[in-house]
């Protein structure tokens, strides 16, 4: 009886919803034209991005971008949370071959050479494409989460060799960089209400030329914030412990 | 055209489907993954269809596709996978306490620890 | 200092101060970092609420602010809206976190990354009642959402986690849902702007009508989600039970009712609403009476506040589908708002301390079961608590939730119940004022002598922060009691310019029904001493908690959803 | 070309979901990834694609193959 009653229940839920989102998702009105129209006309004076989509969540939506860090904040914090007494509990059986921990690592016989290949020569390249994507964000496709997640990576690759145990894959530098810079997003985006362009306002919107650089340097904040953050708890699920 | 709607009304149900029914809890998150992706999917493919030119300004662009669904999706992937990587560390500490990954053994084992 | 600063500084002001502590928590030591963490906290709650003083003069002369966040001259820019409604939510929102966070100093959650997020979450609160912009309010509902998993979970009792997890994944799907909704309004508007999207949807008839009322259905209902009416209340009791106290107080507190609210400035310039509001006032009136009976059953104390809170949140959606049914324009839907949100406030300030007392007292007796949790004060004291504060703020908490005289409680439940007069829910209120008093007389055990009173010496521990908490809310508990009739003509008049020109004070005062107040106190006591007296409650205590299953959850989402729908058959046909 | 790019992304989502062992589920669910990585580009939108391809293919599988590794490979339904 209660497996019918599970069955009935899940059908009757799939099915209802179903129904209600297949007209919103199948409706046949055209598509508005209006905004990208304003765009095509408007984005390079107004925010002197040349990429739109960077002058949307950079510029005119700001705040979006800046409730998505909040996200990632709170929700990188409530992981690491997690994780560190989930270390404590678990100490003994973690997984070995994927731990960075020394005195964990495997010996240099299980070793396999392309790990070493990887981090070693690949990690630099990794995270010079990754700075290259954060700060031409506004010309080129990219910008900072996307910049922030490749330069992650390419801090995992280095933290995953042995020789490559550089300042950048310490945590505790790592959380510096990122609280800092969390400390400069919020000034950059709060110093527009005193300067009677609003919140999130550009505060040197003098002429269009420079206007460019307040995206340029919301870029660079925001891809440094997510890249260490990210890094840093990517290091911390493979078991590194804080300033390994 | 309407085929890849469904298509992807599809790939939504099945998420969905799996969230609901499923019992492996890491199964759960496997579907809001799938879902996610459905939703950011359905905006673009939606957004693109009034032009055929990336939202790159530049000389020759004339007729590009809408970026504010773009911009939009860029914050729903983004929290997406927070969301993830918060309900798989919760995962995880729920498998420490419990030593099972079904949500049926899992309450079960956790209602009568008080 | 602009006007523009001032409302927006409780946005800006609590992420400066989490990106301080932050900063402090990787450069400096712990004695520093604390120190930091009390300057922090006072930016962001003393210097918006002191913001807020100045605003209450430009807000009574409805001196209405709509901005374009950045100052661009295009609707695609993110519309804040400042006015009556968002000023008392954010202003519920500070005078509840104060106390909260002082309470939490002593006995809350003592990570060090707590305030960070607690401040995030009041600063995500301030957006939401802020923003006129429907993707702007999915990211805000996103942050306080998040902000409150990892809240729950930091308790790290199993239990926690489980209900954290739950939580997490049913508002996450529904928030796609949400997205979804936003995708269908888009579409027929090309704005994210509430008003440009209610212009674009007045004016659409046929099939997009349909699409456009599908789409606000999918909101609708994804918001009411985290305000938790019955069907879709199920993630509510074991996350608000679970947590820790000083969560569950901000939870139960403001966290439900601030979605509530916001979505006020959207429904206000939707048309043919009306049918939405009965269906609403329906859905807080059977939530009224279930949560209360499901709330009888419980013998753990957490558990019954958490699915009292279930019953208290339906008073005011309630008022609110009462005011939506009768037209946010119109005088009476003014006022039943305005009454709505005073009693959102009310039930705010009862239930933070209730949590909090409650929370204390079963610490010190040890024990959260409402058959062997006995002899509190005497714990309490014995913890170095000589003035028995936590015992009179629970008191006087008690009062206000069961609507008895010198409280808030007392005359905004008597008013709201008095002008849902006309509605049929209005049984469901009445009925269940009596049984709240029967729960509540029944959670008041713990804090009887108990028999054989060995006195374990507990090390007496400062608790000045936590007394300074409970003060403070009962002063105000009490204080709205005295000051009611001109707290309410100030929140009539400030929502006013919402709908009514010069919403008329009901000549009702709640002492007209001070022999309707005796009579359900009696009929409360009456029931109370039978059930005690004849074990007849064991009868009905519910056996084993009830976990809320995935499918469970998931069926009242989509019930809310069908009943919502069915709106679409019949636009405009009264319930 | 996307209603054969959907078909494949339908395909490997409905695996992901259906599979006993969850390692092979991430495997598809990073290959969906790529593909919804590859069906932006085509649909014009790089900013996105990016994202797609470093978030979600990039971070998502580094998460999903921890859990996994602290939990245990065979799911039972």
């Amino acid at each position: 009886m209660k497996r019918t009653l599970f069955i009935i229940k899940i059908t009757f839920t799939l099915l209802v919803l179903a129904l209600a989102i297949l007209p919103v998702i199948l409706s046949s009105h055209p598509w508005p034209e209006a905004s990208r129209d304003y765009l095509y006309e408007h984005a390079l004076t107004d925010t002197g991005a040349v990429n739109t989509v960077s002058s949307i969540y950079l510029g005119y939506r700001a705040m979006d971008t800046l409730g998505e860090t909040l996200v990632l904040l709170v929700s990188i914090t409530g992981t690491m949370g997690i994780l560190i007494n989930l270390g404590r509990e678990s100490e003994e059986e973690e997984a070995v071959s994927f731990s960075l921990a020394p005195e964990k690592r495997p010996t240099n016989a299980q070793r396999t050479h392309l790990l070493e290949v990887v981090s070693s020569k690949l990690g630099p390249v990794v995270l010079l494409f990754g700075f290259y994507v954060m700060l031409y964000g506004h010309i080129s496709p990219g910008g900072g989460f996307q910049g922030g997640v490749i330069v992650a990576s390419a801090i995992v690759f280095l933290a995953l060799g042995t020789e490559t145990q550089t300042k950048l894959t310490n945590t505790n530098v790592l959380g510096r960089i990122e609280a800092l810079s969390f400390l400069v997003l919020i000034i950059a985006a709060t110093s527009g209400v005193f300067f009677e362009s609003g919140f999130f306002g550009n505060p040197i919107k003098s002429g269009s030329s420079l206007s460019a650089n307040f995206i340029i340097l919301l870029n660079i904040i925001i891809g440094l914030k997510v890249g260490t953050s990210i890094a840093v708890m990517c290091i911390a699920m493979m078991g590194g412990r804080r300033g390994h | 055209m309407v085929i890849e709607r469904i298509l992807i009304f599809l790939l939504a149900l099945i998420g969905f489907t799996a969230i609901v029914g499923a019992k492996n809890i890491i199964k759960k998150v496997f579907g809001l993954n799938i879902l996610n992706a459905a939703v950011v999917l359905l905006y673009i493919l939606e957004g693109s269809r009034i032009g055929d030119q990336a939202p790159i300004l530049g000389e020759g662009i004339t007729n590009m596709v809408d970026p504010v669904p773009q911009a939009l999706m860029l914050t729903a992937i983004v929290i997406g996978v927070c969301v993830t990587a918060l309900a798989l560390a919760l995962a995880v500490r729920l498998y420490k306490a419990t030593g099972s990954l079904e949500i049926d053994t899992i309450s079960e084992r956790l209602r009568s620890e008080h | 200092m602009s006007i523009e600063s001032l409302f927006l500084s409780p946005v800006y002001l609590p992420m400066l101060g989490a990106a301080l502590i932050l900063v402090t928590k990787h450069f400096f030591t712990d004695r520093q970092r604390r120190a930091v963490e009390y300057l922090s906290a006072l930016i962001a709650f003393i210097i918006p609420l002191i913001a807020f003083i100045f605003l209450i003069k430009p807000v009574l002369e409805h001196h209405q602010v709509h901005m374009i966040l950045g100052t661009w001259e295009t609707t695609l820019g993110i519309h804040y809206h400042f006015d009556g409604l968002s000023f008392l939510l954010i202003m519920i929102n500070l005078l509840v976190s104060i106390p909260v966070w002082l309470y939490s100093r002593k006995t809350g959650p003592h990570q060090e990354t707590f305030t960070i997020i607690f401040l995030i979450q009041s600063a995500s609160i301030a957006a939401t009642s802020l923003t006129a912009d429907l993707f702007n309010l999915f990211v805000c509902l996103e942050v306080m959402g998040v902000t409150s998993y990892v809240l729950v979970a930091s308790s790290e009792k199993n239990k926690a986690i489980l209900s954290s997890f739950t939580y997490l994944i049913f508002s996450a799907t529904a928030m796609v849902f949400f997205l979804i909704g936003t995708f269908g309004l888009y579409r027929i508007s090309g704005s994210l702007a509430y008003d440009t999207i209610a212009q674009a949807k007045n004016l659409l008839s046929g099939s997009d009508l349909l699409v456009a009322r599908l789409s606000l259905v999918l909101i609708v209902v994804s918001v009411l989600l985290r305000t938790a009416v019955i069907p879709l209340s199920g993630w509510l009791v074991g996350a608000h039970s679970n947590a820790p106290h000083a969560v569950s107080a901000l939870l139960s507190g403001v966290l439900i009712k601030i979605p509530l609210f916001a979505l006020v400035r959207l429904l206000l310039l939707v048309t043919g609403t009306e049918l939405l509001g009965s269906i609403l006032a329906w859905a807080g009136g059977i939530s009224t009476l279930l949560g209360i009976l499901l709330a009888l059953r419980e013998h753990h104390t957490k558990r019954l506040l958490a699915y009292s809170s279930v019953s208290q949140i339906g008073y005011v959606v309630t008022a609110y589908g009462l005011a939506l049914a009768s037209g946010l324009e119109t005088e009476e839907g003014a006022l039943l708002l305005a009454l709505a949100l005073l009693y959102a406030f009310s039930h705010a300030l009862a239930k933070a301390t209730l949590f909090m007392t409650v929370g204390r007292a079963c610490d010190a007796v040890g024990s959260k079961d409402l058959h062997v949790a006995r002899g509190a004060l005497s714990a309490l004291r014995a913890q170095g608590e000589r003035f028995p504060i936590t015992g009179i703020a629970y008191l006087v908490a008690f009062l206000s939730i069961s609507a008895l005289p010198p409280t808030i409680g007392f005359w905004g439940k008597n008013s709201l119940v008095y002008l849902s007069k006309g509605h049929g829910a209005n049984y469901l209120l009445s009925i269940t004022s009596v049984f709240t008093i029967v729960a509540y007389l029944k959670l008041s055990g713990i804090f009887l002598p108990r028999k054989n009173q060995e006195t374990q010496h507990v090390e007496p521990s400062s608790t000045a922060l936590t007394s300074l908490s409970l003060i403070f809310l009962t002063l105000l508990l009490l204080a709205g009691g005295f000051w009611y009739t001109d707290l309410q003509t100030f929140v009539v008049q400030v929502l006013s310019p919402l709908g009514a020109t010069n919403a008329t004070l009901t000549s009702y005062s709640a002492l007209q029904d001070l022999l309707k107040t005796g009579l359900t106190t009696t009929i409360a006591l009456l029931l109370f001493f039978i059930g005690s007296k004849t074990r007849l409650e064991r009868y009905f205590e519910a056996r084993r908690e009830s976990t809320a299953s995935f499918p469970n959850l998931f069926f009242g989402f989509a019930l809310m959803v069908a009943v919502m729908a069915w709106w679409l058959l019949f636009p405009g046909g009264a319930l | 070309m996307t209603f054969l790019l959907l078909s494949m992304i339908l395909a490997l989502g409905s695996f992901a979901l259906l599979s006993k062992d969850l390692l092979h589920s991430v495997i598809a669910l990073s290959a969906l990834s790529m593909l919804s990585a590859l069906m932006f580009t085509i649909l014009k939108a790089p900013d996105v694609a990016i994202t797609e391809a470093a978030v979600g293919a990039g971070v998502s599988t580094i998460i999903f193959v921890w859990a996994i590794r602290h939990t245990r490979r065979r799911s039972k339904d």
